[in-house]
């Protein structure tokens, strides 16, 4: 395990107080922990949104934290959840009499978080809650049937629900109005990935997975978990082509549609060849009559030190276009 | 006997749990993440330390404690739900101050049905219910039998050790071995692993 | 190389079209040729502000193309300067009447574009030019005596010289004080890096150097170059510490002094990581008595995809300072 | 000789570069980065491509627009000098249409000129021009003894390669080299090695 740590037992301890000390201006811990995280520049009146989930995927989760985005992260140890008392503080720090939204991963460790958190906060605080889980990775299993309940796991596309649901909040729209913006972009985003490389949890001291020097795992999950295929690395065009075949073929699109898109890098991938990839996407999507309203392309959400990527295309109507214009300012997301 | 044992108990599995950390992470690793042995090792030794001292001598609260420990030191899918296991069975033997074989068995099964009111998985979904389910089934068994402690153990032990062999048969339904489909169905489950060490640790606690 | 590409010979080519799709809005290039790119809102009047270098560093170069920052760039090959013709195509485009500033790395290769160009452009277009050298790498050279020209390479603190000259051109201050101000950037800027593992120009296909599994690199130049010690691996804090030793001591700090801090990774450093070190860079500092002003992480100069990361400490006054504050708005960089 | 002479000069440095690639890609590993393999291979082609049709015949104009050729297409530190030496030798030999030997001779030696006026360096500070000046010297002294072509040829690429061999007792001063300080000194220059190389290719252009 090749890293630039101290010790694998102070690696989130350590990373968060970087985080504070760096952010000093915007972020704050609740009650002296540093797990839990919320933003200094606090809207009275508006819904507040947190979300939570395990370390391990800077800038997600809690890059996210500041205006017009989300105002409050919990996060646990490397690919953990944070706890449930953890989820409570959060909630009764971000709730300013309109409501909290949770947005997080559709995931058993985070459910078994946020849950019972929202139990508690909603008898013995009053606090009105509602929640989103992001369910947007199409390799992670099928789609469900209508009126069930996705099994599929949220990856980078929330960084999507967190913009629009973040734009929504901060017009000021109702905890409803909200939660009904943030389920319209989750009902419209989809994911898929690619893994090169496996990522090392430091605790654990060795990688997720084994993988051959020209193999790559198409679908893995976040946590580096097995994926739906392992090949031959192939040139970055056919790999896009055959992401974007299961993305797109997911939703129903039609001629005209207009689309934000999504490159993440998964922590190792050099820029460079993300937007080898975002021309090819691009060539992909004009053949389809897809039109693209807005790229971005960097590293979103990651796997601590994995190379690879994944695309997310966000479906938009007129709506969910002005949430994806609406100016963003957080320490690891800025849109002006 | 006396509610101490249920630290010698909770010493156990913490034990056996630190044991086979390597071996939870390679099983998980081949089909999740690979962080059960880090979490069952972690969890399990938050729930032990935190009733270690012998302070608290009511069953139910002191099961509840070690619960409440787990949660806030593990809260991952495994952590949560053998935190809630822990307690519900403490929710179901508050105001015990000694306990009897049938409080014993009442644990386990308890346990269960924590878990179970959690995730929802039923038996055969291929998790940790189908290693520890055959063992509550066998201890109820042998309660109706009038078997011994040891031998209830003993019996429970190798229940569940048969429950995690036959999730080999199954096809995964939660979590993200599901996504692999019938691939999955030879694999291992390593929350059934963790049930089956759960009752072997039983065993030795009664030794 | 496991990399995710069509083929090594376009490889910057298909970078850079996905570079102008992705930042159709704000980028565009000159002649038709991907590799001379200017912002698309240009301000006239201004001091016109050009960088270049070789590809595989992104962000930098062309990624601080903006408003607040630079406003053009030539990019070559991988590790390879753009040719004289492109310096000349960009200083000409990047010219509204004000003159033009070169930024750009001390490195021969560029030198022996950038000059030739200038020479070029004052003789044909009475273009008023004048060129600041990136000179920050404290391990690439000693320092120079006075009077003399630094042989110091220009690595991660270049980014600090763009910020404090764009905002002074922004300003709309003269040719003459802009280039006093990224003098005095140029002047109060230092940095030294470490390398975890080599990087692979793409067309080489194999990595700039091998280095075991528990090594480490430290003063490794950005492209893959021998530092100036192979070492053990070290746990992060030994790591920071001795990098500030080198870079604190090579310009004079009296206690109080204000600095802003740069922590870069270089292609394949977790953020977590980039984290960790920066709180120990802030013990380091408090220690010292030096007080950080503000503080950037994240990736600003990359080797491709290499691990490891720099550190560059600027010193600063208040007019930098508020240049520092100046804000942003670069498709890689945003300052709001 | 005709002009045409400086196209099968070309095309001989050319080949040998591309026969060099991995060598100098792994000499400049270890000193510096690596890219001297491509660049002077796609360099010196592109030198060669910019005139192999014949279609220039003034000595001068043909290895300018070589230079300007290789100046657009690897502009990099040694790029931009190997250019600059061809252009330097372009502009000395202007209006020539017919080679004589001393001709030939004042190629080398306006090429050395070229690539010490833009890069500064001095003989014995490891550079290229520690591989070139002894060549250009060597040529000077063949002039001098009335050496044919072949002999002077062969004399000068003997001296180049003795040149490059000798870097090997010197300190770096310039490019990344430079950082090591007493440990470059038993390195061997690459930027050396390709004056060797041109030297070697104007010895075959010659049988
Ligand atoms: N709903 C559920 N009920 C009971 N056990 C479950 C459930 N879902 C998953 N499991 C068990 O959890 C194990 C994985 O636990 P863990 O490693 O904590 O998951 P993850 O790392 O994905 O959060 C599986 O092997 C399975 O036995
Ligand atoms: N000022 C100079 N004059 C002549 N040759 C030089 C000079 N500086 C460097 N060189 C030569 O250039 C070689 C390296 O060339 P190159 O690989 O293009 O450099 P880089 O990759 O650092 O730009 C060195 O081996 C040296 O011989
Ligand atoms: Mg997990
Ligand atoms: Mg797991
Ligand atoms: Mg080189
Ligand atoms: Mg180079």
């Amino acid at each position: 395990m090749k890293k630039i740590i101290n010790s694998p037992d102070n690696y989130i301890k350590e990373m968060l107080e970087g985080i504070y000390i760096a952010h000093e201006d915007d972020l704050t811990c609740v009650d002296g922990d540093l797990q839990v995280l919320v933003t200094k520049h606090k809207k009275e009146g508006k819904v507040g949104i947190v979300t939570g989930g395990g370390s391990g995927h800077l800038p997600l989760f809690l890059g996210y934290v500041g205006k017009g985005m989300i105002d409050g992260c919990a996060v646990g140890d490397v690919f953990q959840s944070p706890s449930v008392d953890q989820a409570i503080a959060l909630t009764r720090e971000a709730d300013s009499g309109a409501g909290v939204l949770y947005i997080y991963g559709n995931y058993n460790g985070d459910i078994f978080t946020f849950r019972p958190a929202a139990d508690e906060v909603e008898m013995e605080d009053d606090i009105e809650t509602a929640e989103v889980l992001g369910a947007d990775d199409v390799a992670s299993a099928g789609p469900s049937a209508p009126g069930e309940k996705s099994t599929r796991r949220g990856v980078a596309g929330i960084f999507f629900v967190y913009k629009c649901a973040g734009a929504a909040a901060d017009k000021m729209l109702s905890l409803d109005e909200v939660k009904r913006v943030a389920e319209k972009a989750n009902n419209n985003v989809r994911t898929m990935g690619v893994a090169l490389t496996p990522c090392t949890v430091p605790r654990v001291g060795k990688p997720s997975f084994e993988i051959e020097d020209d193999e790559m795992e198409i679908g893995m999950g976040i946590h580096g978990e097995p994926g739906i295929r392992r090949g031959k690395l192939e040139p970055a065009d056919q790999i896009v082509d055959e992401m974007l075949e299961k993305i797109v073929a997911d939703l129903p699109y039609e001629n005209g549609d207009e689309v934000a898109v999504l490159v993440n890098g998964l922590g190792a991938t050099p820029l460079d060849e993300q937007y080898i990839v975002t021309r090819r996407i691009n060539q992909v999507l004009e053949e389809k009559g897809i039109k693209v309203y807005k790229y971005y392309v960097g590293e979103y959400a990651t796997a601590i030190e994995m190379a690879g990527f994944s695309i997310s295309l966000l479906k938009l109507d007129d709506e969910l276009k002005e949430c994806i214009d609406h100016p963003v300012d957080t320490p690891f997301f800025k849109q002006v | 006997m006396e509610t101490s044992y249920l630290i010698t108990l909770l010493k156990e599995i913490s034990d056996i749990m630190a044991e086979n950390k390597e071996k939870l992470i390679a099983m998980d690793g081949i089909v999740g993440d690979g962080d059960l042995g880090l979490t069952m090792t972690d969890g399990f030794k938050a729930a032990y330390d935190a009733v270690a001292d012998g302070a608290v001598t009511d069953a139910g609260k002191l099961l509840f404690a070690a619960g409440k420990a787990m949660a806030n030191k593990v809260p991952s899918t495994m952590g949560s739900l053998m935190a809630t296991g822990l307690k519900q069975a403490g929710k179901d033997l508050k105001g015990k101050e000694t306990l009897e074989d049938a409080d014993i068995a009442q644990i386990f099964a308890s346990y269960e049905a924590g878990v179970a009111k959690l995730g929802g998985a039923k038996v055969g979904d291929k998790t940790f219910i189908d290693g520890i389910h055959p063992a509550v089934e066998s201890l109820k068994a042998s309660l109706d039998a009038g078997d011994s402690l040891v031998d209830m153990a003993a019996k429970a032990a190798a229940a569940a050790e048969e429950g995690f062999k036959a999730t080999t048969t199954m096809l995964a339904v939660h979590g993200r071995a599901a996504t692999r489909g019938e691939a999955s169905r030879s694999l291992e489950d390593p929350g059934a692993k963790v049930a089956s060490l759960i009752m072997q640790a039983f065993e030795k606690s009664v030794q």
